[in-house]
């Protein structure tokens, strides 16, 4: 088990992070779909420790409640286990979980093409079950994989990653310390075969310039875990260390 | 879990059309250029028991913010700082979309949005709040009440926000020999210490138009919001992307200039309703 | 910021309460219509400190589980916002708030006309924003008026005071010190124009004489505070020191 | 949020009118006059493992009164005083109408009556319930627990709790050198301090009718409810309108006096009880 | 009121229990049905200090969302009064009532002959007025005697006790001491009339010839208080000690 | 209030049907014989910032058991001792049934039945998870996360706590002068020490054939499940009948008899994978 701590210096003198890696380097990333038998679709998915299991449910006929006429209803739920956290966790919903499964549920109704399939719903159940920082992008990326996975028709693939802003220099894919302790943290989502950005939030600060770098160096990422997600889908396993 | 919206499905495809021609000429319905944002006014100390208040109309949007100022623990994390609690309710009052029941997403998104975009810049010095160092601090509960819903709320909040902050008085108070705080029953005169004042800008992408303030009209037809805060040396000091659709990398370049511009607008409003603010006593 | 201890004495040599008022003299009372956009009807009331915002919606389609069919159901909430009391009050419903919406819509009830619109709802949303005291009868109040701002068809206007017991003297519209550390706090709601009392409670101890004169001095303010409320309805916007 | 009773708007017309007709001739439908309540049974330590009991039953109405004391804290601002705590449940296999579920606003407002009435008279002398003065005290918790409902929960549930107030036992308990207040196994023979008895008088109003402790049928036809609190000495220390319907000032007057005189036949059947009860063992 | 110790020995010299019963002797048991005036069919039923009362509605109308076209919807819900217990009890369901709800339900599923009502529910209640141990057991006899009284057709009836074991010896029917403090309690519900064994758990170590042992016992007592239960229902009351 | 569950009631009359006829020639569908699991898989330490954890893969059936110690305040009457608590979530990834919500009766009876065939043979020694006797113990969470269901959890779910307890590992903490525990960031290579080791054993009944490890099709299809658990001398531990049907004395013996055997098979493959478990790093 590991506790946290604020480091002295986020970035050594070699410009190397704490963890080794170089300011736009990803931690590596594993990539598996069909992990569950009864879901439509699955993924796995993990940027270093942190790791989610994403399933995909429907198209299935839907309650009336929440029945749209031309269009599939997308039910979203972003949700931590007990044991993903630092300190073991209620697993009742916090607000956060909330706000993720809402900002994520918009993340994904830009490419799932929900007009072919009128009165019905599609759940998309995203499960941390480790949490080493950038939970939301890993759970963006599982989403799409297991869309895809459950076969539902997507626009494009769609994968997150977050950027972050320590010692004053902008980092890609942030761990939970580098989250915790720097000084911004810019989760984004990305659909870079249409050319669409479909989540971007900012906790922290940063300056017109640096934020329109935070995007530019996200997309790249994005762009990478994109492919990755492709060659996944066509091998259906596979497990590539992203450099 | 979050589902779809079902109301915003079903309005406004004709609307929209009418909408898209007015923007082709460059008008809005309500007339206003692109870039502004809809009549403000802003009062402050609307109530008289609270340590802070302001109500602010945005149009026909109406939020009032209350400021409770009263002692606790820190948490154990941060033993030398008081503690921020910023709640949002969509009151049932404010349109008929809204249920009576505990915070929604869209309450619980609002509330985290103006927490963050306070938080993450020090914009309230939390290490002023402090009592006693790992023992007692102060909770500065936040309460941002939705009277009137007709669009945007992240600005029409965080300007009742900052207006409130900017006029509460911190409460007087003794200590008991027992280590316990009390309250008298006067009013101090000490501000509460801030560091910088910020806004938030929403901007709503419709087709290829970005239209700052939004109206619930406007909301409804767009494709997605976008809901920037600044500080006022410019810095960005939140971002959240709201509603369903997307948007491209040049169409952000574009939000971020648009927004950077329209939070000077908004400043300079905040900044006169304070300045004028000799206490205005009792109004609504 | 106002926090309250128990005085000495209520009433003076003169004759005068604490706030300078006589026994049988209502606070200043302001009313206002029309204040909210949306709602069908609204009003914002004003008992000295009390301030109270009602709104309503309605008469619109019923759901099904609470359908009447011949009269529509009416829904009230009395609820108080976080910053209205001396502490900061929790957002949910206290046992408090769910008795008072009760018997808050049983003082509605005999005068909406809820026979003209069968298996519809009306919704009255009754918000304290500030307390001071006879929160529930500044809600009666503009509840009437919102009700009758939205054109919904009414018997008769109510309104709503308090009567309390200090220093064994019965007083008229208690504020919240009185409330708290007098002897006795009776809230009455009534329709002057319809002889009819809506709401009548008492906490606290009173003789039966003592109760009958109470009603009648509830009754003689409240025929006061509903001629109020025409002259309100009458220009939509009045402001009047009463008297 | 409170709604208009769905059930009560169902089942009444033609019952309605053949009640009416019977108290034109100045009868109730089970015979009784008008200001009479209906038969009514009082049983004491009905439960031997709390600290007081007793079983009521006012006609087919049946309320169980328990009563659990218990070492907690005081309020910060009453710390002299004991915690009374009093709560209500409709329990679902008292009638159809009742459902699972947490107490509904009928059980609240049932609860916080009774609570009142004997709060606001101190008819329980709170101050005899401290251990060590804002430290230590007992919580008295009254639970009103209703099996059978066939009208009139106000009344019985005061008797219910007089009796059992009237007749249990504090805790026998000692402090450890720790502070803490741990219950020996033993029972006390200390009664609670009462400083008054308590009795609750409803009456419905029917058109110009008023009719003492109504039953379930002329709960559903009556127009309105009154429920008035009195103490032994013919003071009033509670009331409560319940129900729709609306009442004159002279209606009023005149419930008054009918519920100061019923109060006296409640009292007399609670003195009578309560005498009697020596001790009878387990009955039910 | 009564505290509870744990106490040096279980059994003295005699072979006696601390309450001065025999290893395989029951609590003096009554019984008594159509207590309640609403309920379709009710009874109370004691085995020493332990109290349950049971209520049954229905055959009724089932609510859309628990339909069954085959058969009735059984709903049990087993509650414990907040004076019922050592300490008050907080009325919100615990886990535990939960759970033995459910078991409580599955021990009641065999017996009803809900075949004969398609369509509709049938509720039962069973509410702990007074608890000292053995308080499932009580209830599955309570529930058998409230859904006779209801007329609720029945291939048997079921009645409930617990077994245990202290001081290495297997007991039958434990006290709340016995139950603390002793080494096992294997409640068990069953219908000798057909044979059939409906409920049966067991908290604690067992062998399995004592598991055996402790069937058998159980199935002799169950015998003789489903003939006290048909003799109740034949005299409508009865009180009678189990010995 | 438990209902009877309304999806059971539809799928099976054929199914049931063809099912028999397999039994009757001694085969179960998945063609193993009546007394033996599903393959098993058992891997542990796959989550790297747990104090312990497993995942057990039986058949189509995953579940994975994660632990968290942290200190806290042991419970009164039990002050030298720590707290376990055993929590399992039908998580809604795992089947189309399982719905986003707080716990229902099944995820609750199967916490239960688990905690309980732990607690009863204290299989934990809850004595050795005490910091400062009656004030500062360890709380040992067990969380039982059903991932994908195919029938079975009571097995799967057993298993995965044995294997995530077997190798879990104290945290490493130094008490501050305030008496705080604070944890180290470094990982304690102290195991939670375990008296014994447990497995359960659930068996169907489906007409009169019993049926070891039932995988989805045979729960529904069956009559009555039993959970048996052991420890390694063959003692009983815990049992729970769960489902709707009953079961005759006779079937209930020769139930002790099949799942004490198959109790062994489930100790071999236990002990096995803990043997085997060599730290394998990541495993997934």
């Amino acid at each position: 088990m590991i506790t946290l701590t604020r480091p002295q210096r986020f970035i050594d003198d070699e410009g190397k992070r704490l963890d080794g890696r170089k300011p736009d380097e990803a931690r590596p990333i594993k990539m598996q779909v069909g992990v569950l038998s009864n879901a439509d679709g699955s993924a796995l998915v993990e940027y270093g420790l942190t790791r989610v299991l994403a399933a995909v449910y429907g198209p299935k006929e839907s309650q009336k409640s929440m029945l749209l006429p031309d269009r599939a209803t997308l039910r979203v739920r972003y949700h931590m286990a007990p044991f993903s956290t630092e300190e073991r966790k209620n697993p009742a919903p916090t607000r956060r979980e909330v706000e993720l499964s809402k900002v994520l549920r918009e993340s994904l109704e830009p490419v799932v093409m929900t007009e072919y399939f009128p009165r019905t719903s599609i759940d998309v159940f995203i499960e941390v079950l480790q949490s080493d920082g950038g939970t939301r992008t890993v759970g963006a990326t599982a989403a799409s994989l297991a869309l895809a996975d459950a076969g539902i028709p997507m626009r494009a693939l769609v994968a997150g990653v977050a950027i972050g802003k320590v010692d004053n220099v902008l980092i890609v894919d942030l761990n939970e310390v580098e989250d915790m302790y720097g000084d911004a943290d810019m989760p984004v989502v990305a659909a870079p075969d249409i050319g669409q950005i479909t989540l971007y939030q900012l906790n922290g600060v940063l300056s017109k310039e640096e934020f329109r770098n935070a995007i530019d160096m996200a997309l790249k990422v994005i762009t990478k875990i994109v492919d990755m997600e492709k060659e996944t889908l066509r091998n259906s396993y596979v497990e590539v260390s992203e450099e | 879990m979050s589902t779809t919206p079902y109301k915003t499905q079903i309005i406004p495809k004709i609307k929209r059309d009418v909408y898209l021609n007015l923007y082709k000429k460059g008008q809005r319905a309500d007339e206003r250029d692109f870039y502004s944002p809809r009549k403000i006014s802003i009062q402050t100390n609307v109530l008289e028991k609270a340590n802070g208040s302001a109500l602010v109309k945005l149009g026909n949007t109406q939020v009032m913010a209350g400021i409770k100022i009263e002692p606790g623990e820190p948490f154990e994390d941060m033993p030398d700082e008081g503690v921020l609690q910023v709640h949002a309710e969509l009151v049932p009052l404010a349109s008929p979309q809204f249920e009576p029941g505990p915070p929604d997403e869209n309450a619980i998104e609002l509330a985290r949005v103006i927490d963050r975009s306070l938080r993450d810049p020090k914009a309230i010095d939390l290490k002023s709040l402090v009592i006693r160092p790992g023992d007692k601090v102060w909770m500065l509960w936040l309460d941002l009440y939705i009277l009137d819903y007709d669009g945007n709320l992240f600005d029409a909040s965080m300007l009742a926000a900052m207006a409130a902050l900017s006029t509460a008085k911190m409460p007087e108070y003794e200590e008991l020999e027992t280590g316990e705080v009390k309250l008298t029953n006067k009013v101090s005169n000490i501000p509460i210490k801030l560091n910088k004042r910020i806004v938030t800008v929403t901007t709503a992408k419709i087709e290829n138009y970005i239209l700052v303030d939004p109206n619930l009209d406007e909301e409804i037809i767009s494709d997605t919001r976008s809901v920037f805060s600044f500080d006022e040396n410019g810095n960005i000091v939140g971002v959240q992307k709201t509603g369903m659709g997307s948007i491209s990398q040049e169409e952000l370049d574009n939000i971020v200039n648009i927004s950077s511009q329209a939070a000077q607008v908004y400043f300079k409003l905040l900044n006169d309703a304070l300045v004028s603010d000799k206490k205005e006593e009792g109004g609504k």
